[in-house]
């Protein structure tokens, strides 16, 4: 079964369409990777399939409340405990388990530490523990990897292979290495978008080029 | 010896320890004390028994400037000497002197409306000391809202230095502001002078009564304060190891 | 969307001050208005009511402009809209943690300012009541200005300027309340017409401050 | 130090309205304390200079906030500080181009308000001229309290709390001036306090604020 | 001749020690580069060596106003165009070239982009262009190619390259590679602050504890 299936994708950012013609299915257990140069539209992609952004172009098929989206700012309340601010997105996603997600990105000696007292690597793992105690089965993940020490890349790893194997979905964005072998690649490098006025406009700045 | 040893926690632990039970029982003693005998003085005869309150407001009002002054040595040891329970000193003395502005404006408002007719009137000295309650709480606010405690205790200490200069020239401005309608002598009590020695000796009495609680009550804080930063460093050094 | 209501107020209160700040800002503004206007009776009394209103007012503007905007910036704006919460709601719950940490400290040390300021004692019940009725329509049309202003650098000159204008007709009936108690007069109608807004605006408002968000998301 | 005064004057214009916004605001609370102390020119005229005044308190605390703040989250900063140009000109930069875009304005829209109120005309001059020496220690005590608050993540209510205190001698003496000019007395003992206050505060808060700045980086 | 000698240096994080007894040499034209995990005290170690934070031992020997320092956040003003971002670091430090820089960095034809409107790697990329135009001699940089695609990061190798010819020298803490041969590494793990009292307390929590 497809968790996600993208058809025939435009997206837009400032108003001029970043990349178009995109399509890609994603099935349960299955992980792909996006690459490409920067500012092709990475980030925007994975922002209009997680529902912040609308499509200008093209289908994005998949069940609602699918998606839990993780980004460069992680959501942390410096004043609350890496505890806390876990506890709070398992309460508003309605999971739970955040001593199991907290075991798993290695944070249990920094429950009680206030978030804005972690140094950068350590926060991000918090931003990704909280996808554990999110529930959703599809992840969209915009550099996850960003500041993580080796060990925390494996873990991470190990973390993502887990989700898939009990039937969850992975899409990210990355220029690095994230070790997940068995993640299929995805290079936007062709899909980007080519001027020229589309049929209907998206925006002031398509509507008056 | 270095003026750091001189100035350790542990010594000061060791030192508060002993003078505090001396300093509790003087407190009870005297401000009980001055407080009831000023109570069973004879009523006076313009205010009948509404002079009373004298015993608790003239002391309060006194250690609320007091103990701001106190705090400005203390921020000022702390900024220059880097002297730890200095800092915690004055964080610990700060809402004791708001409380005690705080009784200062209630006698005084409880006060005003026999004498006056009035629970508050725009008076100077009044007016003064609503702004000196102003800089206790914005310091107090300033100490709560800093999670890290050297970043604290420095911007706290900045505060109450610049605070200083500015709670005294308020109180110029504030005097030069309400010239015209200060009240007349007849209304305020003439100070001292004029006090027989039957209200001046429990007065005496209750000030070195609230000087006293003040200290035991410094002491106290100072001593809770210590050792809630002592568990913080000792937990904040464990989740490093 | 109760965990974000205990949330924001864990906030609130860890950020320094929280419930106390607002009293403590209304008791500044009380203390300035004689040192601007002058100490008498005679000056503070008529202009009590208004200045009373007009701090709270201001204590709400000073205190909401960054509710959303901080959550914006440092993504939770964006988790939160993804969440199974309808960002209505959201916006609602915000709301409501703003007016209890600024709207019900004020309607409870209201007396004490009133004091200060020479209110007539026969309005200080009037004042609460109509501080009470009026205050969360000040927190809920703030919360739309946030909304509005969020993802503007300095926004706070700029949500005053849109958020001040919204206050005029609940600033209106809810100086009429207490003018009309100190008077002697009857409270009922400016009574009911301030609750009038504030129900519309706690019904409706929520939906336009939504809009505003997820448009300042995309 | 020339290029900082225009960058924070360029980041003002264009995170909207710049030069326009405090008057705006300005009027709008010229516009709000009719209708909180009702519309009567005997109601007005005794509060005029007051009001005027505590406008202007409140129009540079409400764009003073985040000037510190802003410069904090974005690094600027860390690099300003290690910037050949020492902290302390820095602070004063800043507090200058925060005072040509929210001081100078009133100042010159200020005769337009003092209409508004019903100001007397004879004294319109101090008006304009408490301002002029007035508001420039508004905006550097402003920048000081904002060095202070700069790492919290809600400043707003916590800033007004630390600096409106700080604001009342030049308040005081500033309505004074305004007052004696009204009544034809002689300002000329308010200005000179007035005059006195505000070259103190320019010439030595800098430090106070650089230092606290320094803390706060670390 | 060295442009940044530490000897025994100690540095603290929230009133902790983080690392201690760091002592290295850097002479112009060499890099250096922190590796360690996360949370050691990387970020940490570079701040003090800026001047943004006062060591609480050893000593650090470098010329004065000779330090340019990079970290996550790049200092830039969102509604500042890409050339005014660079044009005002230019002023402030004194330097100049900012076309040399933007052509460096790959960022010509951004130029005249508002910098809240670009993505992440280019927001990154602008932040490493500021460095060409301070004129310092020394680079400190914290996880410099974060968000970087490779392209990008063997252009900031070339960039480091052109500075360490022409007598600079950069220390430089990162988790990836980045394709600099030639850079010396230091790992900070052995050097991790051991818990004991030291003689003279820096801070409220050593005081305390
Ligand atoms: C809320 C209001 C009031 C405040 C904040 C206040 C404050 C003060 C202060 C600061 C002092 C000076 C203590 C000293 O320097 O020794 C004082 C003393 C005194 N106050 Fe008040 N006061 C208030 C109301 C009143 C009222 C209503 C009265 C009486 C009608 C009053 C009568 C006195 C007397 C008799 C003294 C002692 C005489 C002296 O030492 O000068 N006060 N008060
Ligand atoms: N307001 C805007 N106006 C014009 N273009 C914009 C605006 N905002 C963003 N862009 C452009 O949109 C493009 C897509 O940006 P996006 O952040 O999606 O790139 P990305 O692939 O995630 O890049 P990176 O790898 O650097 O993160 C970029 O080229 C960016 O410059
Ligand atoms: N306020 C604080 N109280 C206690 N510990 C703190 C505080 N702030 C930071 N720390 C700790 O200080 C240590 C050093 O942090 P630093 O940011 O220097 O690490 P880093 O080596 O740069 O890590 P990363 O690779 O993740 O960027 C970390 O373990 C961090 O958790
Ligand atoms: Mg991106
Ligand atoms: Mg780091």
């Amino acid at each position: 079964m497809n968790l996600l299936s993208v058809h025939d994708l435009a997206v837009s950012r400032g108003g001029l369409r970043a990349v178009e013609g995109v399509s890609f299915t994603l099935a349960a257990g299955r992980a792909l990777i996006l690459r490409g140069p920067n500012g092709i539209g990475k980030t925007t992609l994975l922002r209009t399939i997680a529902g912040l952004q609308p499509a200008v172009g093209g289908r994005i098929d998949l069940a609602e409340d699918a998606v839990a989206y993780a980004a460069h700012a992680d959501g942390l309340k410096g004043q609350l405990s890496v505890a806390e601010n876990l506890r709070f997105w398992a309460r508003v996603f309605g999971g739970g388990g955040t001593r199991d997600a907290l075991e798993a990105m290695n944070l249990k000696a920094l429950a009680e530490r206030p978030a804005a007292a972690l140094s950068a690597g350590q926060k991000r793992r918090l931003g990704l523990a909280r996808l554990l105690v999110t529930g959703r089965p599809l992840w969209v993940l915009d550099e996850p990897t960003v500041s993580l020490d080796s060990a925390s890349v494996e873990r991470f790893g190990a973390v993502i292979r887990a989700h898939l194997a009990t039937g969850g979905a992975a899409l990210m964005a990355s220029h690095t290495d994230l070790g997940l072998n068995e993640a299929r690649e995805l290079d936007l490098t062709p899909f980007r978008a080519r001027p020229g006025s589309p049929r209907r406009p998206a925006s002031f700045n398509e509507a008056f080029a | 010896m270095s003026i750091w040893e001189y100035a350790n926690p542990v010594k000061f632990m060791r030192l508060s320890d002993a003078i505090l039970p001396w300093t509790v029982a003087g407190a009870a003693i005297f401000t009980i004390g001055g407080v009831l005998w000023g109570f069973l003085t004879p009523q006076d005869y313009r205010q009948g028994a509404t002079v009373k309150i004298i015993f608790l407001h003239v002391p309060s009002a006194m250690m609320a400037i007091n103990i701001w002054v106190m705090m400005l040595v203390t921020s000022l040891i702390w900024l220059i000497r880097r002297h730890h329970v200095s800092a915690l000193a004055a964080k610990a003395a700060a809402p004791v002197g708001a409380v005690m502005t705080l009784i200062a404006l209630a006698t005084g408002a409880i006060w005003g409306q026999p004498m006056w007719g009035t629970w508050w009137e725009w008076d100077p000295r009044l007016t003064s000391f609503l702004v000196l309650f102003l800089f206790y709480i914005g310091y107090i606010a300033l100490w709560s809202a800093i999670e890290d405690p050297d970043s604290a205790a420095d911007l706290t200490g900045v505060l109450c230095l610049v605070g200083s200069v500015f709670a005294l020239l308020s109180r110029y401005a504030v005097l030069f502001w309400n010239q015209g309608l200060h009240q007349g002598a007849s209304l305020s009590v003439a100070p001292g002078e004029r006090m027989s020695a039957v209200y001046r000796y429990p007065l005496y009495l209750s000030m070195l009564g609230f000087f006293l609680l003040f200290l035991a009550l410094l002491l106290i804080r100072t001593r809770t304060e210590i050792r809630r930063r002592r568990l913080a460093a000792l937990q904040a050094r464990e989740t490093r190891a | 969307m109760l965990a974000l209501l205990r949330r924001d107020l864990v906030l609130a209160v860890r950020a320094g001050g929280g419930f106390g700040l607002a009293v403590a800002f209304f008791l500044i503004i009380s203390a300035l208005v004689p040192f601007g206007v002058g100490p008498g009776v005679a000056a503070l009394r008529p202009i009590a009511a208004g200045i009373l209103w007009l701090g709270a007012l201001l204590s709400c503007l000073l205190s909401l402009d960054r509710i959303f905007a901080l959550d914006h910036e440092d993504g939770s704006l964006d988790l939160l809209a993804t969440a199974p919460v309808p960002l209505e709601g959201a916006v609602a719950v915000k709301a409501l943690a703003h007016w209890i940490t600024t709207g019900l400290p004020l309607v409870a040390a209201s007396p004490l300012f009133g004091i200060l300021l020479h209110l007539p004692g026969q309005a200080m019940p009037w004042l609460i009541i109509s501080l009470l009725i009026g205050t969360p329509a000040l927190s809920m049309l703030g919360a739309f200005g946030a909304a509005i202003t969020m993802g503007l650098r300095r926004g706070g000159l700029l949500l005053s300027l849109l958020v001040l204008p919204l206050y005029i007709p609940t600033l209106i009936f809810g100086t009429e309340i207490v003018r009309r108690g100190a008077d002697g007069g009857d409270p009922g109608t400016p009574i009911l017409f301030l609750a009038g807004i504030t129900l519309a605006v706690l019904a409706l408002v929520p939906f336009a401050a939504a809009a505003a968000l997820r448009i300042n998301l995309r």
